[in-house]
């Protein structure tokens, strides 16, 4: 197949996937009880009179069926218009762009350190000349795993921020503002890659290849940073292109300790009030993003493996 | 392509060839089995008296593991917390693992509309992120202790279906695969006796680590308050309400957070050295 | 033995670590030299610790090898506590290096041309703007057609034989004075073979280079060899120069080595009785093609080939690699199927494509080219050779027992084997464990894939003696695969010669050796190590 | 329980500047300000808008405000606001009558076309006019409306300038567009992150007992929501912020040993109770309920979970509300009695786990944890606890936050919810909670006429000595029948840094940041 009809199918596919996801999510939410309308509605300490309830119903669609209202609604998507949030009345592309900008400055960087610090792990894990070191090294990953992450942004708060005063915990400084939350985050995410990396630089580290460039008479920093590096951490890269998804999970709590509003904290609120375009909006836009880098991935392998051929 | 990739157990193992950490993990498991199968001979407090006269005393010699905030002793709490974070844990990955596996191995071993239609369910569930979904499946089953773990088990289906289809699809074209065929084989039990045995350990390795994830995800969804109901104790709730105290209490959170960090460990160790030497 | 040798080992020994175990010593005091401008050749079976040798040599023991005793003097300086520090001074620049297995000894991802600049860039060979010049250079000088453009080729665009002429490139890149050839064509065609070990040869002759080369094959170390080890387990069995020793081989290991090379002994199996042409035939292929792909990346595996196997017979397949062997195997086994012609096993006719599952399993058994893959890692040898019981469905366990326990008899391997995994018997071991499950359903023809390629002569002798002995035993037909022409002189009563996927001719061994009428069977038997030096002593 | 805060305010002459830092707990929502909001909407209302009448907090009296006087007719239908002179809204239209006029009818009425709902507080129908030459606003009600004064002293009766009224609802939820009187006004707002209030200038119409009668001493309050407690509480402490809201009790007492000044205010309104549900066993059983409300350890879950910023309930208002009664008598723990009681009413078995039983079903109650309350989850095992001394069952389950509204008023097997919030006016409160046509939380479904007559007494008293009167038999009532469980006064708890003075809150417990000011410096 040639690059471009790969490039075209795996499009198609994409667009599958991101409208999949919308209608799960959608009839999800649509069956579940509770919408923060309906409860404004029905609340106890305050049911609306009728007179209220109805023009309220009317505006939100409420009286549609499901179809209806999802006909309404992903028309409604397809035109860009992603509706006003039932909680705060924000338009949904407004809130959006607001939780974009800062979550994906907050994942790049979360991204960057969890590569650096995954690197670092697996490296230090595979090559230390001190074997009890490698060993400590070696079980950082489920450490790292099974630590909650605002255990891990806290004691780096209460250091930096409290204790040291160099970032404020509250006021947003700039990039230095990112580092702390991006840190935490990549703590979360650092593990299986570091994992993946341990495995497929061990693998590496074993290849004759390896025993070839050493009788060249290569510095063991360029075997183990040139070529053992770059044959062990393919698997890891596949890996870390689907861990765009637990970062998104991961920033829900680290946004929250760092009072960050992103993608993240947006979402939880959403979710918890039910604020279904905004639920919505973030479904399309996440599952279209995932499916993006996904296929970008795809598409960079052949560059960085000639053995991979597209398609 | 050979078999070079598939790990492999050695034969028998003897005692002598045990490591200290081996053993520490070992003991560590041990106690997690007392915990679960006989909680009072690790403590002699009932995990939900509160006490008065003891509200939020730190670690002690009366109370090692400290109280909370209705004077219950941590200790005890944790203790018989084992048993629904061990339940909860376990739902969760068997759910994901047991999904995952069945889905993943299909999806291979059939290819064509197989594939593509799980493969397509896999990217949808993967594109979601993971956090809203299982909210979601949460807020649709109702809450408690065994919806969240489905939750979770739910939300990792995806990743264990990807990891199994692409052990699967190794394994599938590897010759013995095929050479079991040539003996008569058929599909179905060329996949039940080969494929699956060897795409699994794979799998495995990557089980142990999502024991861990697991607990905390669990923890995750009672911080935003979709967990079990109190009063009874289990290690992710600790965690999430010992929060709250973390400035004048601490303990309350790196204890029971201490308890899933040397349990995962202990378990991935375990299970490693099972893999190992023992199967 | 004091001399001014670039190569003088002395006593040496070498260990591994196992686990907490402890060390384990492999070579027990082994002693060498190899002098300017000569090879020096050591030979032993799988296992001997050649490869162990060579690398305590060229300073690249792996992390858990140790030398334990003894000396190793590399250009006159005592290398034996050298430091990582210090080997690298060694690396490249005065020893060459040529691993055994060219296709996973350079790495995927760096175009061989960078490979080859490598060694010349980290010693600073060439300036820095006349590397590229010289790399193309060395590509033409190991006889690589197209240097320029191959420089800029990734290894898996290579062929096996090109690889290995680059690894000698890059071996000699940096003008070594000692080249370490640890087997460097094991993984090679007979014709692609001699090539290269006249590359070698002449390269050796060029620089003045004091090799060092390791391979199983006495015949191959006869006619390359100046001096001559003979290693079995860790010990010296036999030196000296090459000649005296296989001469008058002084211990009885070496003679034992030296019987059981086929190219030694033509006439061994001379007394089977072989069935006359006009025995019924049990496997015929007419006229079948297979074409791989399609456009202009198709490939004719087979072309048009035709094949007819009597019963009782041997019939040998022989080509280079990639001549259409295997896939000819696979079209007789019903595994691969077929774009024309017609294949009857058993008079049973096949149908052009193969079902999964196959029904016929007692008519044809492939015994597979690499056993150890063919075997699930995880079943342990009883279950291997009692699988297809099971999957013929044979419920009862005593029954099954005592099949497989006979078949194990038959094939000789040890009760104490039964409940080990593939991995952990030997090679020998494991060929017989293949062949025993695939005689347990009692089938009539047996098609073996070069079985006995990845194993030493000793233990090669011994699989064609059972093989040859179950065939007398059990009225057995064999489609005997194989590049080593020797051991197809020695067992084949008909043969077919394959180039590029047609058959170039066939008819009975003993004619087509003594008179091949293709020129491509005359090339394929020149290439035959030691015949040279056979020609020689005939003339 | 002010006498910190009169402390601080006694240590100097208030400074003029600044910017004032404060976290909040939760993150504002909405700027539909006749819909209530959330407790932190209310905070920035309360600052942003006045209101015609105030109410003193520490006297509990009506003063003017905006309202310079007003007249209440006897049948208690007709009332007269004069409009202060002077005022003005922040784009500079005036605060007139007319303006006020307008602002009461959406106050009555919502605006339907807009999909906004209408303040609840207030009546259903009411006839207003206005008369610019006197400056004379008048709300003629059908029927006397007793809660009228106090919920123009609510949060959500803010007045708006005219702008505000032709926005959509969207527009209208946006705080940049909420445009007020009040002694702020909004300078920026990054939703979810920082709220940017900067003081108004002229502002000369604060209540008259203000000690601040001019602008507000601060140059500008960052309202900034953190919703991780250790991260708040660790923010003030490092000085990064001046005020926050909400801290665990356990952590109380620290910020107070360490010089921090803790500001509480019980507010006005319902006390923190549990009505049991008439439909559901046990609680149609009298005696039963009678044993529940005296097996409460009220002191005792003040002294484990709280503070002395707390206190135990004794009635089912608060004190300091109007019309309050101290029933502490009637409900004081007793567990002999309450277990006398049950023993009576057939409970006197026991099953394997120690609950009580009658014809083989365990004395066993449901509830959901209220999701509005942060230390709900401690305060409900505790009860939990003491229940089970007693032999009585509390199963508590949870739902999330956006279907806990729902989830338990469908679950017909729940015994009780939470109820009970600071509510400017309590007839209304009283009425709204426990009336069969509003939430009825008694799900007595009108089977009470006895009950649904004393709340309409107290909504339609004619004037506050009826609305006391009808209070004080409402409270009686519901206590002697042990129809609802009061637990404690909910309590606002503000943390202050050392150099803020000056800092009140209003009578429901909000934020007043006019009178605040920070040591220079
Ligand atoms: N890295 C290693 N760790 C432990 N044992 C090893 C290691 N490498 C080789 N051995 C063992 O040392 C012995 C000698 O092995 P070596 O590879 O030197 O044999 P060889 O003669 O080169 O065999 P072959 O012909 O198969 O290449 C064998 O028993 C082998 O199992
Ligand atoms: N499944 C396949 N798909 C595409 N091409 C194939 C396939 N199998 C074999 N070929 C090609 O067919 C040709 C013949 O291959 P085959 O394996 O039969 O050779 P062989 O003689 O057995 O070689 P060797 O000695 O290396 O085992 C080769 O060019 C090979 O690349
Ligand atoms: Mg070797
Ligand atoms: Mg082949
Ligand atoms: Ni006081």
């Amino acid at each position: 197949m040639s690059r471009r009809a790969f490039v075209v199918r795996r499009s198609a596919q994409a667009l599958l996937v991101v409208w999949l996801s919308y209608t799960l999510v959608f009839a999800v939410l649509f069956v579940l009880p509770g919408n923060p309308i309906r409860d404004k509605i029905t609340n106890p300490l305050n049911p609306l009179p009728e007179s209220v309830v109805r023009p309220l119903i009317e505006y939100y669609d409420l009286d549609l069926t499901l179809l209806e209202q999802y006909v309404v609604t992903l028309g409604r998507t397809l035109t860009g218009d992603l509706g006003y949030s039932l909680v705060n009345g924000i338009p949904v592309t407004e809130l959006l762009a607001q939780g974009l900008s800062e979550t994906v400055a907050l994942a790049t960087l979360a991204l960057l350190f969890s590569v650096v610090l995954a690197l670092g792990i697996a490296l230090t894990a595979v090559f230390f000349p001190v074997a009890a070191v490698r060993s400590v090294v070696r079980a950082l990953p489920a450490v790292f795993l099974s630590t909650p992450s605002f255990l891990v942004g806290f004691v780096l708060l209460v250091v930096f921020s409290f204790q040291l005063g160099w970032v404020s915990s509250i006021r947003d400084q700039g990039l230095v503002s990112y580092v702390l939350p991006a840190l935490t985050l990549a703590i979360a995410v650092t593990a299986p890659i570091a994992q993946v990396l341990i495995q497929g630089l061990s693998r590496a580290r074993g290849e004759p290849f390896v025993t070839v460039l050493k009788a060249k008479g290569v510095p063991p920093a360029t075997i183990a940073g040139r070529h053992v590096l770059k044959n062990g951490s393919i698997p890891a890269l596949t890996l870390a292109a689907l861990t765009v998804g637990d970062l998104l999970a991961g920033a829900t709590i680290v946004e929250t300790i760092f009072n960050r509003t992103g993608i993240g904290l947006i979402t939880e609120q959403a979710v918890r009030e039910q604020d279904t375009p905004v639920v919505m909006a973030i479904v399309v836009l996440v599952s279209a993003l995932f499916v993006a880098i996904n296929l970008v991935t795809d598409l960079v392998y052949p560059v960085i493996d000639p053995r991979i051929t597209v398609g | 392509m050979t078999a070079a990739g598939i790990a492999v157990p050695a034969t028998g193992f003897r005692l002598r060839e045990v490591s200290v950490t081996e053993w520490l993990a070992l003991a560590v498991v041990t106690l997690l089995v007392v915990a679960v199968v006989a909680p009072g001979l690790l403590t002699a407090y009932d995990p939900l008296a509160p006490d008065p006269a003891a509200i939020l005393q730190g670690p002690s010699a009366a109370h090692p593991f400290g109280t909370d905030y209705l004077g219950r002793d941590l200790l005890s709490r944790v203790v018989h917390g084992t048993v629904r974070t061990m339940v909860g844990s376990a739902v969760a990955v068997v759910i994901g693992l047991g999904l995952g596996t069945v889905l993943g191995l299909l999806a291979a071993y059939f290819g064509g509309v197989v594939d593509a239609v799980i493969s397509r369910v896999v990217d949808v569930l993967l594109s979601i992120p993971g956090l809203l979904l299982s909210m979601v499946v949460v807020v649709a089953l109702g809450f408690g202790a065994l919806n969240a773990a489905i939750a979770v088990g739910v939300s990792s289906v995806a990743v264990f279906t990807r990891l199994m289809r692409s052990e699967t699809l190794t394994v599938t074209g590897l010759p013995f695969v095929e050479a079991s065929h040539h003996l008569g084989g058929s599909r179905r039990q060329v996949l039940i006796r080969h494929v699956f045995p060897n795409s699994y350990s794979a799998v495995l390795s990557l089980t142990a680590l999502q024991f861990g994830l697991a607990i905390l995800w669990i923890s995750s969804l009672s911080f935003l308050g979709y967990g079990a109901p109190p009063p009874q104790p289990e290690w992710g709730l600790l965690v999430a309400e010992g929060r709250e105290y973390v400035v004048s209490s601490p303990w309350l959170v790196v204890i029971p957070g201490l308890a899933i960090t040397v349990s995962v460990l202990s378990i991935s160790r375990v299970s490693q050295f099972v893999k190992e030497r023992v199967l | 033995m004091t001399t001014d040798a670039p190569i003088v080992v002395e006593d040496l020994r070498i260990g591994y670590f196992h686990g907490r175990g402890g060390v384990a010593d492999v070579v027990h005091g082994v002693s060498l030299e190899v002098r300017r401008g000569e090879t020096t050749s050591l030979v032993g079976q799988s296992g001997s610790g050649k490869s162990t040798i060579a690398h305590a040599i060229g300073g690249l023991l792996p992390a858990n090898g140790a030398v334990t005793g003894g000396r190793i003097q590399v250009l006159g300086r005592d290398a034996t506590g050298f430091t990582p520090r210090q080997w690298r001074g060694l690396y490249g620049s005065s020893v060459g290096f040529v691993p055994q297995d060219p296709l996973s000894s350079l790495d995927p991802l760096v175009r061989v041309g960078d490979q080859i600049a490598q060694s010349l860039r980290v010693h600073r060979t060439v300036p820095r703007a006349a590397v590229r010049g010289r790399v193309v250079e060395l590509l033409d000088r190991v006889g690589i057609q197209n240097p320029a453009e191959r420089a800029r080729s990734y290894p898996h665009q290579l062929s096996g034989g090109q690889l290995q002429r680059v690894l000698i490139a890059i071996a000699v890149a940096a003008r070594p004075s000692i080249l370490i050839a640890d087997e460097p064509t094991s993984a090679l065609d007979v014709t692609v073979q001699k090539t290269i070990l006249d590359l070698i040869g002449e390269l050796q002759h060029d620089l003045g280079l004091a090799v060092l080369f390791i391979t199983h094959d006495l015949a191959l170390a006869r006619e390359r060899a100046d001096r001559l080890v003979v290693l079995d387990q860790g010990l010296v069995k036999d030196h000296g120069p090459a000649r005296e020793v296989l001469e008058n081989p002084r211990d009885p290991y070496t003679v034992t080595l030296l019987s059981h090379a086929p190219a030694e002994d033509p006439d061994r199996y001379v007394d089977r009785v072989a069935p006359g042409p006009a025995a019924p035939a049990v496997l015929e292929i007419d006229g079948v093609s297979k074409v791989f792909g399609r456009g202009p990346a198709a490939v004719r595996a087979v072309d048009d080939v035709s094949l007819r196997l009597t019963r009782g017979s041997i019939h040998a397949v022989v080509g280079e690699s990639g001549s259409g062997k295997t896939t000819l195997a696979r079209i007789a086994a019903g595994l691969t199927g077929f774009d024309a012609g017609r294949v009857t096993v058993a008079g049973r006719e096949l149908g052009p494509l193969p079902d999964v599952a196959n029904h016929h399993a007692a008519d044809l058994q492939l015994v597979y080219q690499n056993p150890l893959a063919a075997m699930d890692p995880r079943y342990d040898v009883g279950r291997i050779v009692e699988e297809p019981l099971r999957l013929a469905g044979i419920r009862d366990r005593a029954e099954r027992r005592r099949r497989v326990r006979d078949i194990l008899d038959r094939v000789a391997l040890p009760a104490a084997v039964l409940r080990r995994r593939p991995r952990e018997v030997s090679g020998g071991q494991r060929q017989r464990v293949a062949i025993a499950r695939a005689l347990v359903l009692a089938p009539k023809i047996l098609v073996l894939d070069e079985p006995t390629s990845a194993l030493d002569v000793t233990v090669q002798a011994q699989i064609i003696d059972l093989l040859v002995g179950l065939q007398h035993e059990q009225e057995l037909s064999y489609v005997f695969i194989s590049h080593d022409l020797s051991l197809v002189r020695q067992v084949a009563d008909t043969i077919t010669v394959l180039e590029n996927g047609a058959a170039v001719e066939h008819g009975p061994t003993r004619g087509v050796f003594a008179a091949p009428a293709h020129p491509y069977t005359r090339r394929l038997l020149d290439a035959i190590p030691g015949r040279v030096e056979q020609r020689e002593v005939a003339a | 329980a002010d006498d910190d805060t009169e402390d601080a305010a006694a240590s100097g002459e208030p400074v003029r500047g600044g910017e004032l830092v404060y976290l909040d707990a939760e993150i504002p929502i909405s700027a539909l300000i006749q819909e209530q909001g959330t407790w932190q909407d209310r905070a920035l209302f309360w600052n942003l808008t006045d209101r015609l009448v105030y109410r003193n907090a520490e006297t509990g009296e009506f003063e003017p405000w905006i309202a310079q006087s007003w007249e209440v007719s006897d049948d208690g239908l007709r009332y007269d606001f004069v409009i202060r002179d002077g005022v003005s809204y922040s784009d500079g239209t005036p605060v007139d009558a007319q303006s006020v006029a307008r602002n009461l009818t959406r106050q009555v009425y919502g605006d339907e076309a807009k999909g906004l709902a209408k303040n609840y507080a207030f009546p259903d129908d009411a006839q207003i006019t206005a008369d610019p030459a006197t400056r004379t606003v008048t709300v003629v009600l059908t029927q006397p409306w007793a809660p009228l004064l106090g919920a123009l002293t609510g949060w959500a009766a803010g007045l708006v300038a005219d702008s505000v009224f032709e926005l959509t609802r969207e527009e209208q939820s946006d705080y940049t567009n909420l445009v007020g009187s009040g002694p702020f006004t909004v300078q920026s707002v990054e939703y979810g992150k920082s709220y940017v209030l900067t003081r108004r200038d002229g502002y000369a119409w604060a209540p008259e007992s203000s000690p601040n009668q001019g602008e507000a001493y601060l140059d500008t309050v960052a309202i900034t929501p953190v919703q991780e407690d250790s991260v708040r509480l660790g923010t003030l402490r490092s000085g990064q912020a001046h005020l926050l809201r909400y801290v665990q009790p356990s952590e109380e007492r620290a910020l107070a040993d360490d010089g921090y000044t803790i500001v509480a205010r019980s507010g006005v309104g319902l006390a923190n109770q549990w009505p049991l549900r008439q439909n559901v066993w046990p609680g149609d059983d009298p005696d039963v309920r009678k044993a529940l409300q005296l097996a409460v350890d009220r002191e005792q879950i003040i002294e484990d979970l709280y503070t002395e910023n707390w206190s135990a309930a004794t009635s089912v208002l608060a004190p300091g509300t109007a019309g309050y009664t101290d029933l502490s008598a009637e409900i004081g723990y007793d567990p002999e009695r309450a277990a006398t009681l049950l023993d009576e009413a057939g409970f006197a078995e026991r099953d394997a786990d120690g609950y009580r039983v009658r014809d083989g079903r365990r004395l066993s109650l449901k509830t959901y944890v209220d999701v509005f309350d942060n230390t709900a989850k401690a305060l409900f095992q505790h009860i939990q606890a003491q229940f089970k001394d007693l032999g009585v069952e509390v199963v508590i389950d949870e739902t999330d936050y956006s279907s806990y509204g729902q989830t338990v008023n469908a679950d017909p097997a729940v015994n009780f919810t939470r109820t009970g919030w600071p509510h400017p006016d309590p007839a209304h409160g009283l009425w709204n909670v426990y009336s069969s046509g509003r939430a009825d939380s008694l799900k007595l479904e009108g089977a009470d006429p006895q009950l649904d007559a004393l709340l309409d007494a107290g909504l339609h008293a004619p004037g506050a000595d009826a609305e006391s009167a009808a209070l004080a038999e409402t409270q009686r009532y519901l206590l002697e029948n042990a129809l609802t469980i009061p637990i404690l006064n909910d309590t606002q708890v503000y943390a202050g840094a050392p150099d803020l003075h000056g800092f009140t809150l209003s009578d429901g417990g909000l934020p007043e940041y006019q009178r605040a000011w920070l040591d220079a410096g």
